[in-house]
Formats: C-alpha cells, sequence, structure tokens
C-alpha cells in the first residue's frame, strides 16, 4: 500500500533521513520506533509531503506521491495525525471534525452564502461526524472548544477526525504522549477498532514500546537516519543492535 | 459659523458606508483568514484610478460624444463634456457607473488573486506585509508618472456621482442609499460567509495552515480566493470614494489610508463584520469631528492643523487598542455552523 | 556633457548611498537584535534632523555638537518608543503584524507631532545652518564641502560601528541575542539592557543620519518616511542580517535611484517623475527572487545571523 | 542542593510533570533517565524557567528559585546546557566562549578562557571558527566549556552525547568526569542508560512525569531486566 524506496533527506547539508527504504501493507499496523533525533518524525513528514523529498520515491497505492503536496497525499486517502495535538483551538469539536471533509459544496466562496446549497449536505457530515466522536465517547462534547479539552481527549480527536476524509491509511506521530496510560490503552484500542471495522492501515511512531508491541504486526527501528532494523516485535527483541541504540553498549 | 447638521450627517454617513466597505474586505482578509492586508490603499486607489479612465474614455463613447483628451490644453472642455452627460444623460450615466464598478473589481480582484500567488514565494510571513504596501507604492508612482491614466500627478475631476442629474440634496440622499445598499450586500455577505463551512475553513486557515493544509485543504487556493474576494470588495469602495469626492488623485491612496482601515477593523473587532462597520461609523464619525474642531478653532483663533491631530488621534487608539484590547470593541464571536444546529436539535430531541 | 551628468550621479550616489547605510545599518540592527521590521526608523530620522536645526539656529554651528544632540535626542525617542510601546508588546507575545502595525503607529505619532512642531514654529523645509562652501557646480549639480561632512563621517560611523559590534563585549552580546535569545538568557545575559543598549544605539545612529541628511537637503517632517523605503531596501538587500551586505546594498539602492535613473532619462527619456519607484521595485524583486540578498556573498563571522 | 518537591510543569496546557520530587546530591553526578516523552528534559527546562510551571517548589540551597527569571538563575551558581541549540551558532569558539564569562574583567577572562582551552583541548585549534560550522562533538564541547566558564557549582546537562559517535560520546564523558572531580555536582539528562550508568553514581529514573526510582547505579550493575522495568522500554520481551 505504501512503499519508500531509498527516501531521503537533507537539511542545509545535514541528512536528517538517509536512504530509507519500507512498505506497509493493506490492513497492518506497522511501528516504527528509534532514539529521540533519529529521523522518525522527518520521515513521517516526508511521507505526508509537509517536506519535500531530497530524494528516493514514495508511492501510495500505485500513485507516486513524492512531488505532490499534502492536501492532494490527503485526498489520495493518506491521513495523518501529530505529535502535539494539532486541533484548531478555536474552533468546536463538532467544527474540527467535519473540516477534513472532502469535495464541500459549502467550501465553495460562491455557494457558501446560500444555504440551500449546502444545507442538506452539513446535515450529513454532522450526523457522520457525531457518529465518529460517539466512538470516541465524545459525542455530547460536540459544542465545546477543542482549547477545553484535557490532553487526552485532543489526542483522540486529533485521529478521529482524519476518519472525516474516508483514508485508507493513517500516519501516526506518537498517539500517546503525554497521555495517562489508561486512556494510552483507550487510543490504541481505537487504533485497533479502525483497522477491524474499516480496514485501515497505520503506521505509528510511539515510544511507549510495551503498549505499541501489543497491537503491531512489525517493527521498524531508525537510528541515525537510518533503518537499523526490521522485524516482529518479538524478534526485534532479541536484536543486539537494537539494545545497543536503546541501552548504551 | 453655522453648521449644516444634515448636510453633515449625509457626509458622515456616506464616508461611513464606504470605509465599511473598506473594513469589510480587510475583515475578512485579516479578521476571519489571517492575511495581513497592508496593500488596502492599493487595490482602493484601483477602483479610483479605473473611475478615472471610465469616466474620461468610457463615458464620451457611451454618451455618443467624440473623446476629448483629459488633460492639458483640452482639459476644461473635457470637464465641460463629463458634467453635460451626466447632467443630462442619467442613464449613461449609470451604465458608465455600472461599467466602472464591475471593471475596477474585476481588475482588482485578478491583482489581488496574483499577489496571493506571488507570496507564496516569500520566506518570511510579514514580507507579504512590506510586498503589498510597496506594490500599492508602485502603482501609484507609475499612476502619477504616466500621464494617459489620470493626468499624472494632476489627477481628473468631475467625476459626479450617477444621481447628479437630480441636484442638490436630494442626489447626495440618493447617492448614500445607494452607498449603504452597496454597504449593507457586502456586510451580509461576510456575515453569511463567515458562518458557511467556507468561514470554518478560513478560520483553519488562520490558525494553522499547515495543519488545514494535511487535512486536505488546499490553502494556496483558498488564499487566493479570499484576496480576490477582498480586493473586488476594496476596489468597489475605491469607485464609491473617488466619485464621491469626485476626483481622483493619486495623493489620496497613500499609506496612511490602509492604517486607517487597520484602526477601523482592530477598533471595532477582528474576525467580527459587526465590529468592521463600527470600527467604519466610529473613525468616520471621529474624522468629521476633528475636521468640525478645526474650523471652529480656526475661527476662534486658534491655528492649529487639525488634520496632524487627526493622525496622531487613531495612531494613538490603534495602539491602545491592540495592547489592552486587542478582540476589539465587539470581539469575534463563538460562531457556530449550520451542522451545530441540527446536533443540538436532534440531541434535545432525544 | 553625458560625461558630466554621470560624474555628478555617481558622486550623488556616494553621497546618498553612505547615509542610505547609516540608516540601513539601524534597521538591521532592529530586526535582528530586537526582531522589529521598524518602520518608526524613519520618524527618528526625522527627530535627529529637526534637532539638528534646532541646534544650528539656537545653540551652536558646531559639526560636532550639533550631530551628538541629534544622537541624543532620537537614541532617547527610541529607547522611549520601545519602553512605551514595543516592549509591552512583546510581552504580550504579539504577532509580527501587530509589532509592524505598532512601528506604522508610532512613527504616524512622532511624524505629525513634528508636523505640529513645525507648523507652530514654521519649520517647514528649513535649511540647517551649517557654513556652506561650494566646491564645484554645473547646472544641476553642486558638490559643497558637505559630501566631505557626509561622506567620511558616515564612514567613520560604519567602521566605529562594525568594531562596536565585533571587538566590544556589547557588541558580543547584542550578536548573541541576535543568534540565539534562548540560549542568551540561559548563560544570563541581561537580555533586556543589551535591548535598551541596542536602541540607543539604534536611535544614535538615526539621529545622526537624519541631522546629515538634513544639512545635504533641507529639514521637513516627511523626510524620513520619504527615504524610509529606499532604505528598507538596502536593508532587504544585505538580507536584514548582514552589516556589509547592508552596506552594498544602500550604494547599490542609491547608485540605481541616482547613475542608473540619471542614465535611463539620458538615453531613453525616462521621466523623474519614476525614481521613488526604483527602490520598490529593488524590494520586490529581491524578496520575490533572492530572499537571502547578498548574505551569500559575505558568509564570513560578521553576520549578525546564520 | 537541589531539592524539588511535587513540581507539577509543562508548556501551555499539556502537563508533562507530575508532582515530581527529587533532590541532587552535592558533589555527586546525577543521571536522569527514562523513555522519550517521560519529562526528563522537562525536568531541566523547569528549573531554568523555561516552562509553565502550576505547582511545587524548586530550591537550590535552600533558596526558592521558582519566580527567578532565566538570566537571573545562571547568576545562583546554576549552569544549563540544553540539548539543541546550546551554542551561538554565528560565532566563533573564543567569542562563544568569552560570552560565559562577561562578568569578569578582561585580564580574569583571558585566563580562564585559556583554562578552558587546557581543559578542552580539541577546541584550540578552532579557537577563530565559527561553531556553526564544526562538527557535533565539537559543538557539544563548546557547549559544555560555557557551561563550565560560569563557574557553577552545578551544571545541568541535557543529552549531551545525543546523535555523538560512541567513542565521541565517551570522550565527552570523560571531560564531564573530570569536571566532576573538580567539585561540580552534575545532573545529565540521558538516553542511552547503559553508558550513563557507567558514568554516575546516582540514578534518577522518570515515567510519564513522575519519578520511579531513585538511589545508586550498583542496583543495576547486575541485572538488565531491573533497568528495563524502571525505563518500561522493551518490558514485555523480558517477561
Amino acid at each position: 500500500m505504501l512503499e519508500l524506496s531509498k527516501v531521503s533527506k537533507d537539511f542545509d547539508g545535514l541528512r536528517a533521513v538517509s536512504n530509507v527504504s519500507l512498505s506497509v501493507k493493506q490492513g497492518e499496523i506497522v511501528g516504527l520506533i528509534g532514539p529521540n533525533g533519529s529521523g522518525k518524525s522527518t520521515l513521517l513528514n516526508v511521507i505526508s509531503g509537509r517536506f519535500p523529498v531530497t530524494a528516493g520515491r514514495i508511492t501510495f497505492q500505485e500513485h507516486d506521491i513524492t512531488p505532490l503536496s499534502p492536501d492532494r497525499i490527503f485526498h489520495l486517502g493518506l491521513g495523518r495525525g501529530f505529535q502535539d495535538p494539532s486541533l484548531f483551538y478555536q474552533m468546536t469539536v463538532l467544527d474540527n471534525t467535519i473540516l477534513p471533509a472532502k469535495a464541500q459544496k459549502g467550501e465553495n466562496p460562491l455557494f457558501a452564502p446560500f444555504k440551500r446549497f449546502w444545507r442538506q449536505e452539513e446535515h450529513q457530515l454532522a450526523e457522520r461526524a457525531y457518529e465518529i466522536l460517539t466512538q470516541i465517547d465524545m459525542g455530547r462534547l460536540f459544542g465545546q472548544l477543542a482549547s477545553e479539552l484535557s490532553g487526552g481527549q485532543m489526542k483522540l480527536l486529533d485521529i478521529a477526525r482524519s476518519q472525516m476524509g474516508n483514508p485508507q491509511m493513517l500516519l501516526l506521530d506518537e498517539p500517546t504522549a503525554g497521555v495517562a496510560p489508561p486512556l494510552a490503552q483507550s487510543i490504541f484500542e481505537h487504533i485497533a477498532n479502525l483497522r477491524q471495522n474499516e480496514n485501515m492501515t497505520f503506521l505509528i511512531i510511539e515510544h511507549r514500546l510495551d503498549m505499541l508491541f501489543n497491537f503491531v504486526d512489525r517493527v521498524y527501528v531508525m537510528h541515525m537516519g537510518e533503518l537499523l532494523a526490521h522485524d516482529t516485535p518479538d524478534e526485534i527483541l532479541e536484536n543486539a543492535e537494537v539494545r545497543e541504540v536503546y541501552f548504551g553498549d | 459659523m453655522n453648521i449644516d447638521y444634515v448636510a453633515t450627517t449625509i457626509a458622515v454617513l456616506t464616508f461611513f458606508g464606504i470605509w465599511s466597505l473598506m473594513a469589510i474586505s480587510l475583515n475578512i482578509e485579516y479578521g476571519v483568514a489571517g492575511i495581513p492586508n497592508f496593500g488596502k490603499a492599493l487595490f482602493v486607489s484601483i477602483g479610483a484610478y479605473t473611475t478615472g479612465v471610465t469616466y474620461t474614455r468610457l463615458l464620451p463613447i457611451l454618451a455618443g460624444r467624440d473623446f476629448i483628451h483629459p488633460c492639458g490644453s483640452t482639459l476644461a472642455d473635457a470637464i465641460q463634456l463629463r458634467s453635460d452627460i451626466i447632467r443630462t444623460m442619467p442613464v449613461v450615466a449609470f451604465v458608465n457607473f455600472g461599467i466602472t464598478l464591475v471593471i475596477a473589481a474585476v481588475i482588482s480582484g485578478i491583482i489581488g488573486f496574483a499577489f496571493s500567488y506571488l507570496v507564496l514565494r516569500l520566506k518570511e510571513e510579514w514580507f507579504l506585509a512590506l510586498v503589498l504596501l510597496v506594490g500599492g507604492e508602485i502603482v501609484r508612482i507609475f499612476v502619477r508618472g504616466y500621464q494617459p491614466l489620470i493626468c499624472a500627478n494632476n489627477g481628473i475631476s468631475a467625476v459626479s456621482q450617477p444621481f447628479a442629474f437630480m441636484g442638490g440634496r436630494s442626489a447626495s440622499i440618493a447617492f448614500l442609499m445607494l452607498v449603504l445598499l452597496i454597504a449593507f450586500i457586502a456586510y451580509v455577505y461576510s456575515e453569511r460567509l463567515i458562518r458557511s463551512p467556507y468561514g470554518r475553513l478560513l478560520k483553519a486557515i488562520r490558525e494553522n495552515e499547515d495543519i488545514a493544509r494535511t487535512l486536505g485543504k488546499d490553502v494556496a487556493k483558498t488564499k487566493a480566493q479570499v484576496m480576490f474576494i477582498g480586493s473586488m470588495i476594496a476596489a468597489i469602495s475605491g469607485v464609491l470614494f473617488a466619485v464621491n469626492l469626485g476626483f481622483v488623485n493619486t495623493n489620496d491612496y497613500v499609506v496612511t489610508l490602509t492604517l486607517d482601515v487597520w484602526v477601523m477593523v482592530v477598533l471595532g473587532g477582528l474576525g467580527n463584520p459587526k465590529g468592521a462597520l463600527l470600527g467604519a461609523f466610529v473613525i468616520a464619525v471621529l474624522d468629521r469631528l476633528t475636521a468640525i474642531a478645526a474650523i471652529q478653532m480656526n475661527m476662534a483663533g486658534f491655528n492649529l492643523e487639525f488634520n496632524f491631530v487627526r493622525f496622531i488621534l487613531f495612531a494613538v487608539i490603534l495602539l491602545l487598542m491592540m495592547r489592552y484590547r486587542p478582540q476589539g470593541i465587539l470581539p469575534e464571536p463563538n460562531y457556530t455552523t449550520e451542522a451545530h444546529d441540527n446536533l443540538t436539535a436532534r440531541t434535545t430531541g432525544d | 556633457m553625458f560625461e558630466r551628468i554621470l560624474i555628478d550621479s555617481l558622486i550623488r550616489s556616494m553621497q546618498v548611498g553612505s547615509l542610505y547605510a547609516l540608516m540601513a545599518l539601524g534597521i538591521t540592527l532592529t530586526m535582528s537584535v530586537l526582531k522589529l521590521p521598524n518602520f518608526a526608523h524613519a520618524e527618528f530620522v526625522t527627530v535627529g534632523a529637526y534637532t539638528a536645526l534646532i541646534v544650528s539656529r539656537n545653540v551652536s554651528t558646531n559639526p560636532i555638537i550639533i550631530l551628538g544632540l541629534s544622537a541624543i535626542v532620537a537614541s532617547v525617542v527610541a529607547l522611549v518608543s520601545h519602553i512605551t510601546v514595543f516592549r509591552p508588546f512583546e510581552k504580550q507575545k504579539s504577532s509580527i503584524y501587530i509589532m509592524l502595525l505598532a512601528s506604522f503607529a508610532v512613527g504616524l505619532i512622532i511624524r505629525y507631532v513634528l508636523f505640529l512642531t513645525a507648523d507652530t514654529f514654521d519649520l517647514f523645509d528649513q535649511r540647517i545652518q551649517v557654513p556652506l562652501e561650494i566646491w564645484y557646480r554645473t547646472d544641476n549639480f553642486i558638490l559643497s564641502n558637505v559630501f566631505f561632512w557626509v561622506v567620511p563621517t558616515s564612514i567613520v560611523l560604519v567602521i566605529a560601528l562594525s568594531l562596536l559590534l565585533n571587538a566590544t563585549p556589547l557588541g558580543r552580546e547584542m550578536r548573541a541575542l541576535a543568534d540565539n535569545f534562548d540560549l542568551a538568557r540561559v548563560i544570563g545575559i541581561p537580555v533586556e539592557r543589551v535591548k535598551w543598549l541596542t536602541w540607543l544605539l539604534v536611535g544614535a545612529l538615526a539621529g545622526i543620519s537624519g541631522a546629515l541628511w538634513g544639512i545635504q537637503t533641507s529639514v521637513s517632517p516627511l523626510m524620513g518616511w520619504v527615504v524610509i523605503l529606499s532604505v528598507f531596501a538596502a536593508a532587504i538587500l544585505g538580507g536584514l542580517s548582514s552589516f556589509p551586505g547592508t552596506i552594498l546594498g544602500a550604494y547599490v539602492v542609491a547608485f540605481s535611484e541616482n547613475t542608473i535613473m540619471q542614465v535611463l532619462n539620458f538615453q531613453f527619456g525616462l521621466s523623474f517623475s519614476f525614481k521613488p519607484a526604483i527602490p520598490f521595485i529593488i524590494i520586490v524583486i529581491v524578496l520575490l527572487i533572492r530572499p537571502e540578498g547578498f548574505t551569500q556573498f559575505f558568509k564570513s563571522n560578521r553576520s549578525l545571523k546564520r | 542542593m537541589l531539592s524539588i518537591r511535587e513540581l507539577t510543569a509543562g508548556y501551555g496546557k499539556l502537563e508533562i510533570l507530575h508532582q515530581l520530587s527529587v533532590d541532587i546530591q552535592v558533589n555527586h553526578m546525577t543521571t536522569i533517565l527514562g523513555a522519550n516523552g517521560s519529562g526528563k528534559s522537562t525536568l531541566l527546562k523547569s528549573i531554568f524557567g523555561l516552562t509553565t510551571i502550576t505547582g511545587g517548589s524548586i530550591t537550590y540551597n535552600d533558596r526558592e528559585i521558582i519566580g527567578i527569571s532565566t538570566e537571573n538563575i545562571s547568576k545562583l551558581g546554576i549552569a544549563y546546557v540544553p540539548q539543541r541549540e546550546n551554542i551561538f551558532a554565528s560565532m566563533t569558539v573564543r567569542e562563544n566562549l568569552a560570552l560565559a564569562v562577561r562578568k569578569a574583567s578582561r585580564a580574569e577572562a583571558a585566563l580562564r578562557i585559556d583554562r578552558a582551552f587546557d581543559l578542552f583541548p580539541i577546541l584550540t585549534k578552532r579557537a577563530n571558527q565559527r561553531t556553526g560550522l564544526m562538527s557535533g562533538g565539537e559543538r557539544q564541547m563548546v557547549a559544555i566549556a560555557m557551561g563550565w566558564l560560569m563557574n557553577p557549582s552545578l551544571m545541568l546537562l541535557d543529552e549531551p552525547t545525543a546523535g555523538l559517535a560512541p567513542l565521541v560520546a565517551k570522550e565527552v564523558f570523560e571531560t564531564l568526569y573530570n569536571l566532576s572531580q573538580k567539585g561540580i555536582t552534575l545532573v545529565i539528562v540521558e538516553q542511552n542508560a547503559r553508558t550513563a550508568l557507567r558514568w554516575c553514581e546516582d540514578v534518577c529514573i522518570l515515567r510519564e512525569g513522575t519519578l520511579v526510582y531513585q538511589g545508586r547505579n550498583d542496583a543495576f550493575a547486575e541485572d538488565d531486566s531491573l533497568l528495563h522495568t524502571y525505563l518500561g522500554l522493551l518490558s514485555i520481551g523480558k517477561q
């Protein structure tokens, strides 16, 4: 589904990601781990189109997405979440959820002033958004400003709202960072449900390895911009190089 | 001295209407979508310059008269011709006025659109402010130096408003009504825009355009649309401004005009169209009050140039507002979109 | 004939460019150390010119005293605007647009206070009373001792400023602020005091350049505003961070405004009324095509920022 | 010497440290370990007033330092070497060092800078080079030298070996050990647990923004699984 071949990214001559090749298959949950500064987040930003690649090629479902802008990549069905919850804090939970819906007629400045062009559509979107919010137990909070949510709810909403765009795959950057353990567990359960019910695919950066390893099929390990190892969760623990990276020699 | 209260009121309200348009356009651009348009004078001036051109070139053609070169030795004849047509052929005057509005809006919209794509290349965000500011000055210097447009720095006079045939006060009142009508339409448009899904999109871009982009929104295109809309409204206000003054001169479209509009929007309340109206109203009243005070003071023997006091006053208002009440007199309300009504009805119905 | 005009305009470019350099260095300093695109710099310049005018009329025609007092008054004005306006906005973490707008507002206030003053005491378009000796003249150009005031003074000031920045503790601290504000705080640099001193320095620079500008032309409340965008063009050519780049930028702008304009007029009959557009066109072109300006040429350790 | 009581801190609304209490002993080398996101860096930043502190207290030599401005904390004898952007990249090594001794007289400053070059010989050759053009290890040395020049009795270092090759990392630790021998108390946030444990006698382990272990390093000398349990890393595999 997602295929990276020999992707590199330089910043001012500094190589942040070097020659990374990886692939994610339909319906998989794949983990991406590594110490701070190993280039994981940069890689995610490169895939989602925020940073242009320096070299290499990225394909998503047979489309070459290497040169595409983030909005085009989203439209192809590849969404992403953020490490710091990145909601629109001056907007309500419901507006945050509806926003990613694609091709809204009301987002055309010619039709926007006239409700009759988009009222129907907006109502349907509201229903769908409510459904999504109910899945994460936030149905009743739809009218609240996003800034009034707790940290954990922000994280959940950050993941949930991308569902509005019906993505086939999500890239997540530390979905449980700064969240208490029980809530972290429920975030991962939500991810597992999405795979189960909507057949969604995930590539997840996470530092909470104990949690992550319960849910992923495969793990890639990055170190100093390069791919160090790639295996199943159980095997990766026995990998001497990985142990060295995490604990020292 | 006796103040003619009716005439003053008409004048204040007319300026209020015209400035409302400018404030509404900046409010959509900066207040709602977060685009700092420091080139308001540029887009207003496009309306004014268009007026200068159509009144001297298009008007005689529409009236079936021969074109008279508007500058230099034939200046007086050209002015006579314009006044004649506007006074005696109201239909022609209206058609010309309408065409002017359309041409100005389209040209200005396209330029605003082009600017927004141009600035995608800029490295730092405040460069946009600088480029727009400087763009306005370049156009002004060009128009001032290039005679065929509006007679260079002499400008064009006798661009009477289309109701001039009615004569006297009824003409001013009729024009005032027209201005207020246009301002009202712009106001309703911006209110509805803000409450629509498009308004939601603009607010998302204002808050974090990077994330809006990763959620599938074409930020560059949307900003270009906003600049198109804002610049159109600004140009329309420019036409009305020039027609109301009766002349077009490059000296009226300088940076201080841009600052005036910013004062209105910051004073009234960013992101709130009602605030834009309020800001325009306060400034229109203050502007006239300082003018009246100046005349009164002069009569009383004080030789204080109140025009200067006006600028100091506006700058102080701007600073105080930004410091102590950055949200403005009327803060941006928490607009709820249509979707909320739907869900509220549903959840209370359960 | 053409050669004469050319030489005249070159001398003029030299003179104007030196003054642009002084003003643009002030803008570059504010931009990199204080992170503010300061449009009120124009009015600091005008304040300097008016101080010079008033001093030359009422106190002394000694150029040292004139320049010194102009520097002092303008730097006080600069510091006061920092304390009353810019610092509160910084504390409030206002966006750069608000800061930009605030600098416009400060400039507007100073400019129209000067207008009121000029109006009251009839000080429009006055000449600063310094002994004038004409050394060489043609129909449209006069070379006087003004040239030998302006150019060497500017050069001396520019050298003094580079020494200050590169060889004194204060200069080092200013550069540290420009480079990495948070680290500067962490290692205990008293950032607020450095900012005050920077404002005083920037104001003094503006004041002196204003006095010199006034000696060269005449003094009016709009004089700073009229040149500010030329000065911004010079600073932008310098990438808003490099000192040598800014100085080169100043001469390039002055050269395009005078010599190139002169050539265009002579060869193609382009009207002089288009002259003010030149710096603006430079700004737009540089910002769009080469936003880093000349910094690439000067990748030495003298740049104020990375 | 440094005592942190029930500290709650974070960035804006995001709360990272929850009622964290920890004590730092004089003249020890203490390492703070923990998974990414456990709040190690946040703890150091909080000491220097660079976070949003919502509760608790931090005392240094029995003096409350919450509320003291960042630029004044260094005057109390605490130096902080941040993880990134810890040097003035546009300035030379000598200028960087000079900024750290800005309070000293000219002669004394020169003397102390010379001593710094003795202590960090790697920098001598590069004295007049721009630090922005130097390698990661050399930059780290400049940053540590700046911290040392401020004459601190307590130095806080945030991942001084991040992104460095093992050999260079060892050099950094050797240097730090030398500093500690000179009587400076060191607090070192580390990711590389094994290496840190070899050098630092005191260990604090953070998890989810709270302290889960504080004590001597010998507890971990033999038993790997103990470390894993505390760090919360790879725990599944070990059980």
